[in-house]
């Protein structure tokens, strides 16, 4: 199916014309950076910085792209409030209780415990809104055209956004800091803040654990058939609105947690937080293959490492002013490059045998 | 000369070999069937004569020119039609609409003569549909013109999909298990047609079928195909006495029906 | 099944009191109050209030559809006092916990004091049960009252609460109508009098009665009485009649509701060519304000008078290469995608369209487009030396184009390349073994998706005479999107019932503007799940039979098309 | 039928009865036509701030400021004033919008906005050409005033940001001695000018800019924009986003040891309590441009302590105080040029109220003394540099 446009040459041409041109551009600019050393001198440890601080904004996105990815594999709908699911259990976690246990000194004696229940508020809350959201706004529809539940998607996230607003106001809401965190680890010679490592590694777990509860577990193994044919997976006496209802809190309690660690490392949380890194988290998801949930975590991590050091890298080189607006510009035309060579995505590949 | 030659034909899907080395021919006006088990690549066969796939090796001559390399619609404007093993009607659009899209290689208006309404567009139209409305009796279809193709019983949805790949007037008909899911009477019925088709409008018709009633009824020529390659050859007769046939089909039943079609 | 069922009512009770409270605690009833609906006797946020309880004491009874007298009361009243439960609690809370409103922002001492009639929590409190128990019984009582008298009623209250939240709309309308002293006897400051309240009602509900008893079955047997000649006649009329009034609408709307109006007819445009690419095509388009940003932009640099300003030429001039420019932007940004499919289509899509806000943003593009500066003194159109100004000018050359776009639009969609686009929304692989031309359809329903969404744009430069960046944002996109599904995909009319719905409708909720979104999103969310295929599907087209017999038809049926 | 025609039969006698008695004797001479406030009946003034979104502390803030000086300012002329509150949404669509529903209302004489310049570009052309007048307590982009673009029914209290950017570049030049800076900006037209202008008038001043970067408002990961900025080596930097980015920005600088002992500095766009509380102790010591709001003037008390009473906070933002003088000088204009009836109608000139308000001069508000140009700029200039000093800021130059 891939080669059904090979005759056509012009079409073909103007494909490389493009890929080729950004393609050029990017080496260009770095080469332009590297050798001939535009725009300002960065240290190794700058280099390390731009990379570490991708990494772990992109350890965000990969959270939250789990979400999107795990019910676009089961219901094959792009859940826009993701980003809401995310946002709702953070701004309540740290309204109700990461507020009040660092007002009372709890967060500093006890972090650990502080920690996780905070982190289990603000699961159990994206779980909340994203179950209610399912049953209310998704679950009806199941069988409308496939463009109606996007826009209750669309509907749900405005919603929960106002909603949440006129909750708890639309000022920022600091996120209390950790006295443990504070400063810096030395791993080999490199300084990394304690917070970004912290969310790395929280991430990593997490992506490890929930590939096994999906891949090894009785209810992933469901989410699996479900995902396979709904209807077979009925005969099978797999119960499925309960099996998705899983799959959208097992990406909200993802989201959740994703949450936490944002207030970690940015420290303030607000009522639209979730909007923008849930349109990237969603980006990541494609970029990997959506559906996949090595394709979420590797299209996060790309996608935070090229915002993080596509600016200073080549846009620099090209003399580009003011480049770190443009990352979302990076981010896209990233995005456009790898689907135009892969349409599938990274990883993503059960997708493209299902439509052929 | 024939009108479709496929001379050594291979697809490979990764590892697999979906059809390998295969070598066939259609003269004009005849009717031709493939079988052969479930996974054997018939169907794969099919989409590399109409295109959807590129074949790896071989080469496809159709009426004297190579359909090698060509897109679907390419194939579709040399003459070759098909229909589907599970049906493919434009399902939110009427009969009517969905043969007027199959008339598409034929017509010639363009958009802007739709917008300025040039007299020329609006009576290629009146004609187009004159013609579509004259299809849709010839499959008996009369007074269903404007039902949604969704909507239409199953029998009819059949018959709908041949009408619009006849409204393309291909040379060949590819018909991919016309008969499938069809009761004894439906299935006689669509027998005939199939004939009638051949004898009053001059199409040569390759066939894909599992019920051996209509393959042995109206081929003239059979081929069986096992695993992407050729195993036999032949009349109806020839066919039913070949032993390797015999096992293909009865040596390993059950087993096969339950292999995976390889792309459907 | 004239059951009493406590626990249902139990149940829906708390569900309805759950609900006001939620519209307590984010603060919709506080702001809502601001606005009077009759004027100093019931506000909007009461409203919102108190439908809960009366909505829930008629459902309870409806959906058990009790009859009896007994029970429909008790169920009305149980549930209207467990509605008020909830908020009890609230209440209580902040008797125990006055320091709420850290955590709460919007439970403040004025919600209280509209949530307790300003008598203190406990006092109050149970006033609000007693209240709302009594609405559960009125709304029980409804559904147990005959329907020849409860129908007219509700609807009175329902149509006079109605033009009482509309009175600013109709106050706008009415403004240079009447003389002020009558304006001042029917409106107060905020909402109508209670007089005209209590006018309305009467009358309305008296027209309504009349109309269920009498009216209705006479116009029936008149409609029935017609002949083939009248009924066409009938339709003539009323379709010049449209055309009139659309024509004079900015005269009777006035400058403010003509501006709110040319706003609904720019999204109409919009929704009009993305209804091509993605009602008809299937194509989903995440990122439609690109073009309409390219028009603006494009309009902006050719006519500008300011430093920015290349072309100095007039409107007139520069709208058809912002429209060439849209296409050609909409056939480039077409390319790359045309092996992308569905949602990876849409993520694409929506990256163009942040692509190009960012880029009009950057520091990059600043020399060009001006950057976060924008683009301003665009001059307003000419014609034949008359300036168009004001929103009452621009409202014809918006309908001029709306016409315009809808003609292309209809004329499109019955053609071939309709079909054509159409059979590619249905089956891609199908489509191409027809013999269609992919490239060539996908990437005509591009760009002519895009012209007009360029149209839209360079009519909104010279309506702005200025342009930002942030007037380009995914909101746009998205907003037109929803309006082509909520209006019913494919469909024409329903591209314009929807950018009333989605784009006219908030619109009347300015000064609410914290909570529009929210409204906007719970409507998304409602209008889909009770109306699936849109507010106006598109009609199937009935083709088979020859023109005579076709007209035969379109002489019995009363529908368009 | 016949029920609806005795009720419009009984409206139309009641409207007959009405405009017979309103019989009166002022004559309207204005150029630009009058507003006729019938006696009893208010007089109307609109406002069309950001009261919504993620800037409406911004345009509460004035808000609160309008109706406070409403307040104060008591009845004109024996009528009682009324606001009409609209919301410009800080956007050109919103300000256009807002500014045609109070166009259409033709009772009303003046507004009081926009909070923001986008809004107040397309705004400011409406409202002058429909004859009215506005007068903005918080637009600062230079193009409102520009001789080239001025509208003529346009004024404003707030500074120029050619004011602001140039104060911070002679603080940091002059005072902090520092030769080598760097600016940062969101893409927003207040920040972008704002930054601008620092850069411009800092060069001037002999500095160096060593970088001049932007960011997405948006954006949540800015390490790697510090980093970059880090590199090239500033000794000062400047960034006059709004509290979200600022916060992010200021916190996030602590973090980085290249930036240890370089100097951070805002504007006023995040001169607001929210700010304080999202950046915590990572605040201390920055420096806050804005204006003076080191009023040393009774009614500015009177103001502060009925605006802690009335709306429950500190101020939110720091333009109430613009806005208050905004709204004072109209209805001091209104006062003025009043034709009075003897049954107490009033007839207010548009033109006359023009002319009055451009005439404005040596006027004593509470943000200092105010005189109109020809262009519309009002203001008093007067810029402070404040330190965040536990928690709060101080005013500490000049």
């Amino acid at each position: 199916m891939s080669q059904r446009f090979k005759d056509i040459d012009y079409i073909d041409l103007l494909l490389w014309l493009f890929r080729a041109v950004i393609i050029i551009i990017v080496i260009w600019g770095t080469v332009a950076k590297i050798f001939l050393g535009r725009g300002n001198a960065y240290t190794a440890d700058d280099w390390i910085d731009f990379f570490v601080s991708g990494l772990s904004q992109g350890s965000l996105y990969a959270l939250i792209a789990l979400g999107y990815t795990l019910v676009y594999g089961v219901l094959f709908m792009i859940n826009f409030a993701h980003g809401e699911f995310f946002m709702s259990g953070t701004m309540t976690a740290t309204v109700f209780v990461a507020l009040p246990l660092s007002a009372s000194g709890f967060l500093d004696e006890h972090p650990i415990i502080g920690m996780l229940a905070i982190m289990l508020t603000a699961m159990l809350i994206s779980i909340g809104v994203a179950v209610l959201t399912e049953r209310v706004a998704y679950r009806p529809l199941r069988r409308a055209p496939r463009l109606v539940p996007l826009i209750t998607a669309i509907g749900a996230s405005f919603f929960w956004q106002y909603f949440f607003r006129g909750l708890y106001g639309s000022s920022l809401v600091p996120f209390p800091e950790l006295a443990v965190l504070q400063g810096k680890y030395n791993l080999f010679g490199i300084e990394i803040l304690k917070t970004r490592a912290v969310v790395v590694v929280a991430s990593v777990v997490m992506l490890v654990g929930l590939y096994f509860f999906v891949m090894r577990t009785k209810t992933g193994k469901a989410i699996r058939a479900v995902a396979e044919d709904k209807d077979v997976a009925a005969l099978m006496g797999i119960d499925v609105d309960r099996t998705i209802a899983i799959t959208f809190a097992t990406g909200a309690a993802m989201a959740g947690a994703a949450g936490v660690l944002y207030g970690l490392v940015f420290r303030q949380v607000h009522f639209f937080m979730g909007f923008v890194p849930g349109i990237k988290a969603f980006t990541a998801a494609v970029l990997g293959g959506i559906g996949s949930i090595p394709g979420a975590a590797l299209g996060g991590l790309f996608l935070g490492v090229i915002e993080a050091v596509g600016p200073p890298l080549f846009l620099e080189g090209l003399g580009i002013p003011g480049g770190h607006q443009l990352k979302d510009v990076i981010a896209f035309t990233m995005l456009v490059l790898v689907l135009i060579f892969r349409p599938q995505g990274i990883i993503g590949e059960r997708l493209a045998e299902k439509k052929a | 000369m024939p009108l479709l030659d496929a001379i050594k034909v291979t697809k490979r899907f990764g590892g697999l070999t979906a059809v390998n080395n295969l070598s066939f021919s259609i003269e004009k006006g005849a009717i031709v069937s493939i079988i052969g088990p479930n996974g054997a690549g018939k169907t794969t066969f099919f989409n590399c004569i109409t295109g959807f796939y590129q074949i790896d090796e071989g080469d496809i001559v159709f009426d004297g020119r190579s359909a090698k390399g060509r897109s679907p619609d390419q194939i579709t404007r040399m003459g070759i039609s098909r229909t589907y093993q599970n049906i493919r009607l434009f399902a939110h659009m009427t009969a009517l609409e969905n043969i007027l899209v199959g008339m598409e290689p034929r017509l010639h208006s363009t958009w802007l003569g739709a917008i300025f309404g040039l007299r020329s567009t609006l009576q290629e139209e009146e004609r187009a549909l004159d013609e579509a409305r004259e299809l849709l009796n010839f499959v008996g279809l009369t007074g269903k013109g404007d039902w949604l193709a969704k909507s239409l019983p199953y029998g009819d949805q059949r018959r709908l999909e041949i009408a619009r790949a006849l409204a393309s007037k291909p040379k060949l008909l590819l018909l991919d298990e016309p008969t499938a899911g069809m009761n004894p009477r439906e299935t006689a019925h669509t027998t005939t047609f199939i004939k009638q088709l051949r004898d009053e409008l001059g199409i040569t018709i390759l066939l894909i079928e599992h019920d051996m009633r209509v393959v042995m009824g109206i081929s003239e020529d059979i081929t069986v195909l096992d695993y992407g390659e050729k195993i036999a050859k032949g009349t109806p007769v020839e066919i039913q006495n070949n032993p390797r046939v015999i096992e293909a089909y009865l040596g390993r039943g059950a087993a096969a029906s339950a292999t995976i079609e390889v792309a459907s | 099944m004239a059951q009493l069922d406590v626990r249902d009512a139990i149940r829906k009770g708390l569900l309805a009191g759950v609900i006001a409270l939620g519209l307590s605690v984010i603060g919709m009833v506080e702001a809502f109050d601001q606005r009077d609906v009759i004027t100093d006797v019931f506000s909007l946020g009461q409203l919102l209030l108190f439908a809960a309880p009366a909505v829930v004491g008629f459902l309870v009874v409806k959906g058990r559809d009790i009859r009896a007298y007994g029970p429909a009361l008790i169920s009305g009243a149980l549930a209207g006092v467990f509605a008020a439960i909830p908020i009890f609690l609230l209440l209580m809370l902040t008797l125990i916990y006055p320091g709420l409103r850290a955590q709460l922002v919007n439970v403040s001492p004025t919600l209280i004091g509209i949530l307790t009639f300003g008598s203190g929590q406990i006092v109050g409190g149970l006033l609000l049960t007693a209240v709302m128990g009594v609405l559960g019984l009125v709304g029980a009582t409804t559904h147990v009252i005959p329907d020849r008298i409860s129908d007219p009623l509700v609807l009175g209250v329902g149509w006079t609460l109605l033009i009482g939240v509309l009175s600013e709309v109709l106050l706008n309308i009415l403004r240079p109508l009447l003389p002020r002293g009558v304006l001042r006897f029917l409106f107060g400051t905020k909402g109508i009098t209670l007089v005209t309240a209590v006018i309305l009602l009467v009358l309305i509900t008296v027209g309504i009665a009349w109309w269920r008893a009498q009216g209705r079955e006479r116009y029936q047997k008149r409609i029935a009485a017609r002949s083939a000649v009248q009924v066409a006649n009938a339709r003539r009329t009323s379709l010049g009649a449209g055309l009139l009034l659309l024509l004079v609408l900015p005269f009777i709307l006035g400058t403010y509701l003509t501006e709110v109006v040319d706003n609904v007819g720019l999204y109409v445009l919009m929704g009009l060519g993305l209804n091509i690419v993605v009602g008809f095509a299937g194509l989903l388009d995440l990122g439609y304000v690109a073009f309409f940003a390219i028009g603006a932009y494009m309009m902006g640099i050719l006519t500008s008078q300011g430093d920015l300003g290349v072309g100095g030429i007039s409107f007139w001039l520069a709208l058809p290469i912002c429209v060439a420019t849209s296409t050609i932007a909409g056939i480039i940004l077409g390319t790359p995608v045309l092996r992308m499919r569905g949602d990876y289509l849409a993520i694409v899509t929506l990256g163009f369209g942040e692509i190009i806000r960012v880029l009009a943003t950057s520091d990059l593009l600043k020399p060009v487009i001006g950057g976060a500066q924008g683009i301003l003194q665009i001059p307003k159109p000419e014609i034949f030396g008359f300036t168009i100004l004001q929103p009452q000018h621009f409202y014809y050359v918006i309908l001029a184009s709306v016409f315009l776009a809808l003609f292309i639009s209809s004329r499109l969609r019955d053609s071939r390349l309709g079909r054509q686009w159409m059979s590619l929304r249905e089956d891609e692989d199908v489509a191409e073994a027809m013999g269609i031309h992919l490239v060539k359809t996908k990437l005509l329903a591009f760009g002519i998706g895009a012209a007009f969404s360029g149209l839209a744009g360079a009519i909104f430069a010279a309506r702005l005479s200025s342009i930002f960046p942030h007037s380009f944002n995914l909101l746009i996109s998205i907003n037109v999107l929803s309006l082509i599904i909520v209006g019913g995909m494919g469909s024409l009319p329903g591209v314009v019932v929807g950018a009333l719905v989605l784009v006219g409708l908030p619109e009347l909720l300015r000064e609410f503007a914290e909570y529009r979104l929210l409204l906007y999103g719970a409507l998304l969310i409602a209008m889909m799940l009770r109306k699936p295929d849109g507010l106006w599907p598109s009609p199937v087209r009935r083709r088979e039979l020859k023109a005579e017999e076709q007209e035969k038809l379109m002489m019995q049926a009363e529908g368009l098309e | 039928m016949k029920r609806t025609f005795l009720f419009v039969l009984l409206i139309t006698l009641f409207a007959l009865v009405l405009s017979a008695c309103g019989g009166q004797a002022l004559e309207c001479e204005d150029a630009l036509g009058c507003v006729e406030v019938a006696p009893d009946d208010p007089i109307i003034i609109a406002s069309a701030l950001v009261i919504t979104g993620p800037n409406e502390q911004l345009g509460l803030d004035s808000q609160y400021g309008v109706e406070i000086a409403i307040d104060f300012y008591g009845d004109v002329l024996g009528h009682e004033v009324q606001l009409q509150p609209e919301d410009d949404g800080c956007s050109a669509e919103g300000g256009q919008t807002s500014a045609q529903k109070i166009v259409s209302n033709p009772q009303i004489v003046g507004v009081i906005g926009t909070s923001c310049s986008g809004a107040g570009v397309p705004a400011s052309k409406i409202v002058s050409d429909a004859g009215y007048i506005m007068i903005s307590p918080s637009n600062t982009s230079p193009a409102l005033t520009d001789p080239e673009t001025h509208e003529a029914g346009y004024l404003r209290t707030a500074h120029n940001d050619k004011v602001q950017g140039r104060a911070m570049a002679e603080y940091a030049y002059n005072v902090l001695g520092v030769r080598k800076a760097a600016a940062i900006h969101d893409g927003d037209p207040y920040t972008e000018g704002l930054a601008s202008v620092f850069r411009d008038s800092f060069t001037e001043l002999g500095g160096e800019i060593v970088a001049f970067e932007a960011e997405a408002p948006d954006a949540t990961n800015v390490e790697p924009l510090l980093t970059t900025v880090a590199a090239a080596g500033p000794e000062f930097i400047y960034y006059p986003v709004f509290v979200s980015l600022g916060g992010l920005i200021t916190k996030t600088a602590r973090d980085i040891d290249a930036l240890d002992g370089v100097y951070l500095a805002a504007a006023d766009g995040v001169q607001s309590p929210d700010f304080l509380e999202a950046a915590g102790s990572a605040a201390e010591g920055m420096y806050v441009s804005g204006p003076d709001l080191s009023f040393t003037n009774e009614t500015y008390d009177r103001f502060l302590s009925t605006y802690q009473e009335k709306y429950g906070t500190e101020p939110l933002s720091v333009f109430h105080a613009h806005a208050f003088d905004a709204t004072t000088l109209l209805l001091k204009a209104i006062e003025e040029v009043a034709q009075e009836g003897d049954d107490g109608t009033l007839l207010i000139g548009r033109q006359a109220l023009r002319d009055k308000l451009f005439a404005t001069s040596g006027y004593q508000g509470i943000t200092g003394t105010l005189t109109c140009n020809e262009y519309g700029d009002c203001a008093d200039p007067k810029i402070a540099v404040s330190e965040v000093k536990d928690g709060a800021f101080e005013a500490i130059w000049p």
